[in-house]
């Protein structure tokens, strides 16, 4: 059986408990679930809120493309990636990545593969608002981000 | 062709869409962004630092040599920030 | 302010979504949070249950060791470790680890630190009970969870 | 001084826990397993293979060569299989 993974934009907030349990419900065959969860942080009480702009279609079509590659190279029995847009304020979720296998080793690697991705290749773009009530600018991709695709190349 | 615009470059340009229509001697990514940057003052501080804007040809990563599609939806952006 | 970890060792389920909120509730400095839930499987139908054993006050002292240090290594803001005991049928939640960052590369491998020294270093003991009513044996170590431990003593 | 048996060494030796008193000659661990398979068949055969068996003093891991504390809780057990 081919896994697909389960792709969400959307503007609402999701529930770890209820995503893990679509995932694990009813079955017997998953060892392992690793979660990922993203949350605003208020960059030490700077922040009011995130702004977070996407690109409606090719989003889903790119973390579509991430997961199956994913999916490939890991044994992985479930992989649901779930993705915010719009006005998050701190404390609030903005991403999550859970990822089922058999073993514990490929479900950490591939919530770790995704999230090293999906940081450089999903269109998303976050435009701060700042506490004092000025405009903030846009947030700025970080070299670390790009970096860190390179631990996916040597490997395998 | 349909080009779209997000975050900076789309505020810088003014607009988050246009349909337009390139000169023949247009054929690549780069060659698109050079001929934007001498539509006016807002794309040409949009494409200032031409190597850092990003585009994607219907929906899909390309390089800045890229040849130019007969047609679709062409998207210009800034280094991306989700996660 | 020093992180201590949460411990819990207990006959009864958990509940990730509390478990996350707890961590998360009324703060918003974190930036990710990784968790990682391991289940008990069928082994293909084979399995009815395991039964795990535990040694009571050396496992929840091992886990709070463990715990402090990955605080120690890295730059966690909250750590939770519940290890489930008694019999656990195929699809049931057995352990569940949960770490808190700023940042996600110290969330991603404080989890994944744990779950290798756990599995060699928390005394607990898992004995089969096969489908077709037999007693079965005891799960053996593994040579490859002695070393995946390896890969934290390379590291810093 | 009290030793506790886990999984199955527990089910070999048939037994949980026992207070015993070792000879003076039995100082370290090594020598606690030496002594205490030559105790009956069940010793024996749970500690047959003497390298596999993890210990803990007063509820710390422990190698084979440590020295045995004056007083407190000795465990032997298997490999751990947890998580």
């Amino acid at each position: 059986m081919t896994v697909a993974p389960l792709i969400r934009v959307q503007r609402d907030d999701f529930c770890l408990e209820a995503e893990t349990r679509r995932i694990s419900a009813g079955r017997t065959d998953i060892g392992a679930i690793v979660t990922f969860t993203g949350l605003c942080r208020d960059e030490g009480g700077a922040l009011e809120a995130l702004e977070l702009e996407h690109y409606p279609g090719m989003v889903e079509a790119e973390l579509e493309r991430l997961g199956r590659e994913a999916i490939t190279r890991w044994d992985l029995l479930a992989l649901t990636i779930i993705h915010r847009f719009g006005k998050i304020t701190p404390g609030e979720n903005i991403v999550l990545v859970a990822a089922a296998s058999p073993h514990r080793r490929a479900a950490f690697e591939a919530a770790d593969f995704l999230m090293d991705y999906l940081k450089s290749s999903a269109p998303f773009w976050k435009k701060e608002h700042l506490a004092d009530g000025s405009e903030g600018d846009w947030v700025d991709a970080k070299a670390q981000d790009e970096q860190a695709l390179h631990r996916w190349k040597s490997k395998r | 062709m349909k080009l779209v615009y997000f975050a900076w470059v789309r505020e810088r340009i003014g607009k988050s869409d246009e349909e337009i229509s390139v000169p023949d001697n247009v054929s690549d990514v780069a060659g698109l962004l050079d001929w934007l940057a001498g539509k006016g003052d807002g794309y040409a501080a949009a494409l200032e630092q031409r190597q850092v804007i990003r585009v994607a040809i219907n929906h899909a990563h390309v390089t800045h040599d890229t040849p130019l599609p007969a047609d679709g939806e062409i998207a210009l952006f800034p280094p991306m920030t989700g996660g």
